[in-house]
């Protein structure tokens, strides 16, 4: 233990103290927790919570983890699931990413996530660990991640902070995807004021595994090992919780927390070379990649997915910042670190891979059979709970909802310009406009070639990439949505954003298998923009039942909104396909002279 | 899609050296596999050359291109092995660095010059058309002089710069072996894409070989005529002139 | 003619990545006297002319606002050259 | 901690992409003090204890072989940070 440390540790609110000081008073408000959250964290407790203790539950209990809105909607993608639609599910909603069957003892694993508010404040930083974090989702699944994907919206071409966004985020984006050796195989690019201040950036991973090589999030057998690897702890991502800086009662002033979390894409790569390594030599028990609420997130979900409880002593930690607090190091959402379980057998055979690739790691602790989760600070319990009540029994609210008074006027709103009279120079302004125009640009910035089994890319509906060099089977991937279908009507702009992807993926030539969704909405507290999202909800799970392809999983995405305007509902939808054989892909376009031209559909 | 197995090529070695960060490197394997060859994984960490024919460092972002692309990686302790293998001559070791491979051997000082950042500042992916200028190096035996190709181009620092001493002296020696046509994609010195040493065992070039050697998998053109959709294998030649030189 | 030099240092509680893979490479060189490494950017601005005091709040300004990005970086220094340094 | 800093700038024959950006930008923000501009990198090398003569040897070597390329750049500067300096 440092110096520094050690001065703190007799400031350190342990569980005894709690006990011994049930008045004293804690920041829980300037964590985001209500009064009545922080009521029920005391009677789930028998007693106040430690600093440590608040720390682990309000971020585990936010929007953004607990999905504390959107949990009685989202169950509709499980109840409306037929077991038809689940043969090829492997793994389905829950854990880190699905995993679907695509036949020869092949898995693919796939996942869309949003960035939003972090690219806002960075551009480049927020979209880089935009990616990162969605490829550790894929990894952590035990899949060889393989391609990405990053549909996005901007605000008005013309206005004046666009260009700071567009480029910081686009280069953000390649600049982490390249450095991984991922290809980017299709997005979107979108302008539209409403966006302004709130761009978004989803990025879409897609990993592949063999059947047997499914890893999951679960830490269970007394006596395994839990380790950390990969970067060091630091200030990242916990500015609003410094407030905790005072939990340490310390005179001593923390250093400052940093704003904003830089991206390492090296360290990435090899933690991906380093894992998959760990996979094939089978050291592995458990695996949790640490994303928001990092270690919070990782101790508790691994100890409530197994079967017994966890001990854990935070000073092991490796840092990067000494002067953390440990209610700060349990917060820490510093980038590019893993959590894995290991039988004592495998221990030596885990250090000799970190060791070759030179990842740094750390020892925290072992699986226990008590049930609890346990984090000690230099031998004092700072964390004495049930790891389900953090992880799984958070709060769930039914929010109130109704559908919007405007709306009725927005429909009613009907186009009625004159039909252009030069047809010709309509079509021109048409594919010029930025909506609609070549995204070369975007597109140029990334790799598509890297792996070598890219077989669709830009400027294609889906991207396609063949999974097995045997036998070409391979995969086919679109994401779309439409903000403004959906702004008009929620319920048949989901059903249109999966309409669109499926049929991207089918005419590329591929059988959609499944889907993954990425949900960008305004603040759930306003009933109208709860309406919107009951009834995307609604519409996915329908139309997902109508074409008989299950969510896999995806990701919420609330509080998209300045000002009190919200942006418009954007349901991302990513369909995933598959390919006997990727030879017979389809592009979209005409490439020989002298080809048939049918019109199909309605 | 595997290569040939039983002909004299599929005696020919070819080993990849995987650097952390390390990209390209499965697909440099694949390339030497289509051509015929045999691929030895090598690691940069070993003292050990496992005996290999030839060594291709492939793309990639070794140690993040972290301070400059291929300064980290040039102290690999399998590099000392390679500087020692590929110096002394016509016989020496053939090596082949693509993209940040050619970076590395820039920085080892195993080929002259520099890449720096592109003039526009952006990482740029495209199908670039190259002239063989030199079709006499261990690499480039395949193809002809003033043959053009077509092979995917992919970074971020590929703005090839050397004093001009050292560039008349590359061009007189005719060790400039590849040449941007069509467009200088990022302000490399004389359209410069690829140049070897003396002997010609030793070639860097930026642009990805080892992405144009399968058909459906690569550029959608190739310098020969029409080909299907990603049908360009224009890169294939590469690898295939080093198996042959090899087996005489 | 006269310089200014700017030099940019990312903040100390920001990840430096290239910092730390430098800091790792070191020793494998056989340097092994250093704990850390942080690298910046020094940028130099040549001044046509005399180095008035407006042009040093100009050079402050481009510091600022565009030769950092104030959310990861510092400003650590803003100076004139001497003439006969480096 | 003490620490040692090292300057390296690109060579002035070598063209620099950034630097010309940077002076192409400045302009547009209002800036027109300014005939060229300059982008290099100030490495902050930290030691874990005092510095001696053989540290600072160890800086210059690590300054040459690691951290420039003598065929682009310059070590501008090798040389110890006084403690209140930035
Ligand atoms: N942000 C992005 N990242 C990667 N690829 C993109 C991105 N935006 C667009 N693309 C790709 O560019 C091509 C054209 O996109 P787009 O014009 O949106 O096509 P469409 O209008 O037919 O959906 C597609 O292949 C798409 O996947």
């Amino acid at each position: 233990m440092t110096a520094e440390a050690m001065s703190r540790k007799f400031n350190i609110d342990t569980v005894a103290n709690a006990e011994a000081t049930p008045g004293q008073d804690l920041p829980w408000a300037a964590l985001g927790l209500t009064e009545s959250e922080y009521r029920r964290i005391g009677e789930i407790l028998g007693r106040r919570p430690t600093g440590a203790e608040l720390a682990m539950y309000s971020v585990m209990w936010s929007e953004h983890c607990s999905y504390k809105s959107s949990k009685v909607h989202l169950r509709q993608f499980g109840d409306k699931v037929t077991d038809a639609m689940k043969e090829h599910l492997l793994v389905g909603i829950g854990e880190n990413a699905g995993v679907v069957d695509i036949g020869d003892g092949w898995a693919v694993t796939f996942k869309v996530e949003s960035h939003n508010h972090p690219s806002f404040v960075e551009p480049y930083q927020g979209a880089a660990t935009g990616v990162g974090g969605i490829v550790r989702d894929i990894i952590s699944m035990g899949a060889r991640p393989v391609a990405v994907m990053d549909p996005l919206r901007f605000g008005a071409i013309d206005h004046p902070d666009t260009a700071r966004l567009v480029h910081g985020i686009v280069a953000g984006i390649g600049g982490y995807g390249n450095s991984l050796g991922l290809p980017n195989i299709g997005g979107e690019v979108v302008f539209d004021a409403v966006y302004q201040g709130n761009p978004l950036v989803n990025a879409l991973a897609v990993g592949v595994l063999r059947h047997e090589d499914i890893r999951l999030a679960n830490a269970s057998g007394t006596g395994n090992r839990v380790v950390l690897f990969g970067a060091r702890t630091g200030g990242d991502g916990i500015g609003g919780a410094s407030v905790l800086a005072s939990e340490s009662f310390d005179s001593s002033k923390p250093s400052k927390r940093p704003a904003v979390q830089v991206g390492d894409p090296f360290a990435e790569k090899v933690l991906i070379e380093c894992c998959l390594e760990l996979f094939k030599a089978s050291v592995v028990e458990g695996i949790q990649d640490l994303g928001a609420a990092g270690i919070s997130c990782a101790t508790s979900e691994l100890a409530s997915n197994g079967d017994g409880g966890m001990h854990v002593e935070l000073t092991n930690v490796l840092l990067r910042d000494p002067s953390l607090t440990p209610g700060e190091i349990l917060m820490s959402e510093s980038q590019e670190r893993m959590m894995a379980v290991v039988t004592p057998e495998n221990v030596t055979a885990f250090e000799a891979i970190m060791d070759r690739w030179a990842v740094e790691y750390s020892w925290l602790g072992e699986v226990t059979d008590t049930g609890r989760l346990i984090i000690e600070w230099d031998g004092e319990t700072i964390v004495d709970v049930d790891p389900r009540t953090v992880a799984h029994d958070g709060p769930v609210y039914e929010r109130p909802y109704h559908r919007p008074s405007w709306l009725d006027r927005v429909q009613a709103d009907a186009f009625d310009a004159e039909q252009p009279t030069d047809l010709r120079a309509a079509v021109l302004e048409l594919m010029a406009s930025p909506n609609m125009c070549s995204k070369d640009w975007v597109t140029d910035q990334f790799d598509r070639y890297v792996q070598g089994n890219t077989a669709l890319a830009m400027p294609d509906d889906a991207g396609v990439v063949r999974v097995d060099e045997e036998t070409g089977l391979g995969v086919a991937i679109s994401t779309d949505a439409n903000g403004r279908y959906s702004y008009l009507d929620p319920y048949e702009g989901a059903r249109l954003a999966l309409a669109e992807a499926y049929r991207n993926v089918a005419t590329s030539g591929a059988e959609p298998l499944a889907v993954s969704d990425c949900l960008n909405f305004g603040s759930p507290e306003d009933p109208e923009v709860m309406w919107q999202f009951a009834e995307t909800v609604r519409g996915l799970a329908d139309a997902c039942q109508e074409l008989g392809v299950p969510v896999t999983g995806g990701n919420v995405s609330l509080y998209n909104q300045t000002g009190g305007v919200a942006v418009h509902p954007t349901p991302v939808v990513g369909v995933l396909g598959v390919f006997d054989d990727v030879a017979r892909r389809t592009p979209s376009g005409w490439r020989e002279d002298g080809q048939a031209i049918y019109l199909l559909g309605t | 899609m595997t290569g040939n197995d039983d002909g004299p090529l599929a005696a020919v070695r070819v080993g990849v050296v995987t650097f952390p960060g390390s990209l390209d490197d499965r697909d440099a394997m694949r390339a030497i596999r289509l051509a015929g060859g045999s691929a030895v994984e090598l690691w940069h960490g070993d003292h050990d050359l496992q005996e290999v024919d030839a060594v291709i460092i492939p793309g990639g972002f070794s140690y993040g291109d972290y301070l400059r692309a291929g300064a980290i990686s040039r102290f690999a302790p399998l590099m000392e092995q390679i500087t020692q293998a590929a110096t002394g001559g016509a016989d020496a070791l053939p090596v082949l660095g693509i993209c940040n491979g050619f970076q590395i051997l820039t920085e080892a000082h195993l080929l002259p010059g520099s890449m720096i950042k592109n003039e526009h500042l952006h990482f740029l992916c495209r199908d670039q058309r190259l002239r063989v200028e030199n079709a006499d190096t261990h690499w480039t035996g395949e193809y002809w002089a003033g043959e053009e190709v077509v092979i995917p181009l992919k970074n971020q620092d590929g703005q090839f710069v050397a004093d001009n001493r050292t560039l008349d002296e590359l061009e007189g020696e005719g060790r400039v072996v590849f040449r941007y046509v069509g467009g200088n994609p990022n302000g490399s010195r004389r359209n410069i894409a690829g140049i070897s040493n003396t002997a010609g065992n030793v070639v860097g070039l930026m642009p990805h070989p080892e992405h144009a050697v399968e058909a459906g998998f690569g550029p959608d053109s190739s310098a020969r005529g029409e080909v299907g959709l990603r049908g360009g294998t224009d890169g294939l030649g590469i690898f295939t002139s080093v198996l042959r030189k090899l087996v005489g | 003619m006269p310089r200014i030099v700017v030099d940019v240092m990312p903040k100390p509680e920001i990840l430096d990545p290239q910092g730390k893979a430098i800091a790792g490479a070191l020793p494998r060189i056989g340097l092994t006297g250093f704990a850390a490494v942080r690298q910046g950017k020094r940028f130099e601005l040549t001044v046509d002319g005399e180095i008035t005091e407006q042009i040093l709040e100009q050079a402050r300004h481009a510091a600022t606002t565009l030769l950092s990005n104030p959310v990861i970086e510092d400003v650590t220094r803003v100076e004139v050259i001497e003439e006969d340094a480096p």
